[in-house]
């Protein structure tokens, strides 16, 4: 399986990466999602990405190798920013082609869940008013992670 | 020495984003986090959240997990990527 | 929300695609599905998509609908090619934007389960030896639209 | 008049992709399949297929589904896109 990995500043292309996610071999289902800093009816400014670099790309990678124990993947590719990010920029991707329909939509449905509990980012609004300020981590995040234990 | 990083609001309300720790002998990380809460009141009370993750040399860890010397100690609250 | 429904020759272009969907505003989530015709081991040399003009598009319609009314989303785009397709190809496209990760993947895998078995589509399959032959529908893409049925 | 289509293999066997059938009454799908088989071996054997699905003026039907006079009838195997 191609396993790309990439913990980054700079923006990322959508196009580019499904090309190198088909790269080679037709899968025959590729299924992306792409997160962007949403905007919050005008009062979010941007977030601040922090990391644990030396962990973080450990962490995003031991969560693909999961994925790819439980479902057939021809490829993977998890990218997340850090640094500062403005309303509506991309913050994360995960791509994964398959042959299957519903490995691909599982496992990147997957990689996301895992991704949002277990990679050391960390999240800090910046808004219109007020000081900027910590995420707080939800509940439902959690949840959705948990459903994937059997 | 334990090197100890702390990221997030962690890192801005102790001021700190690492420090070293003399070790005499290996110890679980709850030990190293009380030994931790004693530099002062902020540091108590900032330490004491009941959520507090730890990771040991780059790998998620739980608080009973031992540590020794030159081992990489992180502590931080709760993640929120993606 | 935004619904666009394609049912077209031409090739489409995934870049162009996502732009669309987050036209406007950054819905926070977006979710990709693209399928493509899949090297059969190099047996396979194409594929023929039969369809029934008219309904088609009505048929796609109604699925996205039903999506809507279950998840709250922001944009829908399918797009279907007909005609005949060569290997690597790509056949079909699922694009969904909603504020919620969760109801992104979910709208956009449902989409492509209900549309693998309610939109009037069908395959033949042209190999490298032999004549050319219907696809069988599948009972695991029947499966797996029932699944939605609460 | 009915109009009748026939898609993807059952086109190709029946070498017919529409016809017109007079419709003096309204009738079910089945009467009408059942009308249809009588014009040969051929025409009795294909649309006997246990599978085989309808829609009435462009939407999912039951072979229960009433026809009338005006409507449109297709006859197609499952379906394969995707």
């Amino acid at each position: 399986m191609l396993k790309r990995i990439k913990v980054q500043t700079e923006d990322f292309d959508l196009e580019a990466e499904y090309r190198q996610l088909n790269d080679g071999h037709a899968s025959g289902a590729v299924v992306t999602f792409s997160g962007l800093v949403r905007d919050e009816e005008g009062q979010l400014l941007g977030l601040e990405l922090e990391h644990y670099p030396g962990m973080t790309e450990k962490a995003l990678s031991n969560i693909v190798d999961v994925a790819k124990a439980r479902w057939p993947l021809h490829a993977v590719t998890v990218i997340h920013r850090v640094g500062y990010l403005k309303v509506n920029e991309q913050i994360v991707f995960v791509g994964v082609a398959s042959a299957h329909r519903l490995a691909a939509f599982e496992a990147a449905n997957f990689i996301m869940d895992y991704l949002k509990t277990r990679a050391p980012f960390w999240k800090k609004e910046h808004s219109v008013h007020g000081e900027p300020s910590w995420v707080a981590a939800k509940a439902s995040d959690q949840q959705a992670a948990e459903r994937w234990q059997e | 020495m334990l090197t100890i990083k702390f990221f997030a609001v962690l890192r801005e309300r102790l001021s700190s984003d690492r420090m070293q720790l003399p070790l005499e002998q290996p110890k679980s990380v709850s030990e190293v986090v009380e030994q931790l809460k004693q530099q002062s009141q902020l540091w108590h009370k900032e330490l004491s959240r009941y959520d507090l993750l730890c990771a040991v040399n780059q790998e998620f860890a739980d608080h009973s997990t031992v540590v020794k010397e030159g081992d990489e100690l992180a502590l931080f609250p709760p993640v929120t990527g993606g």
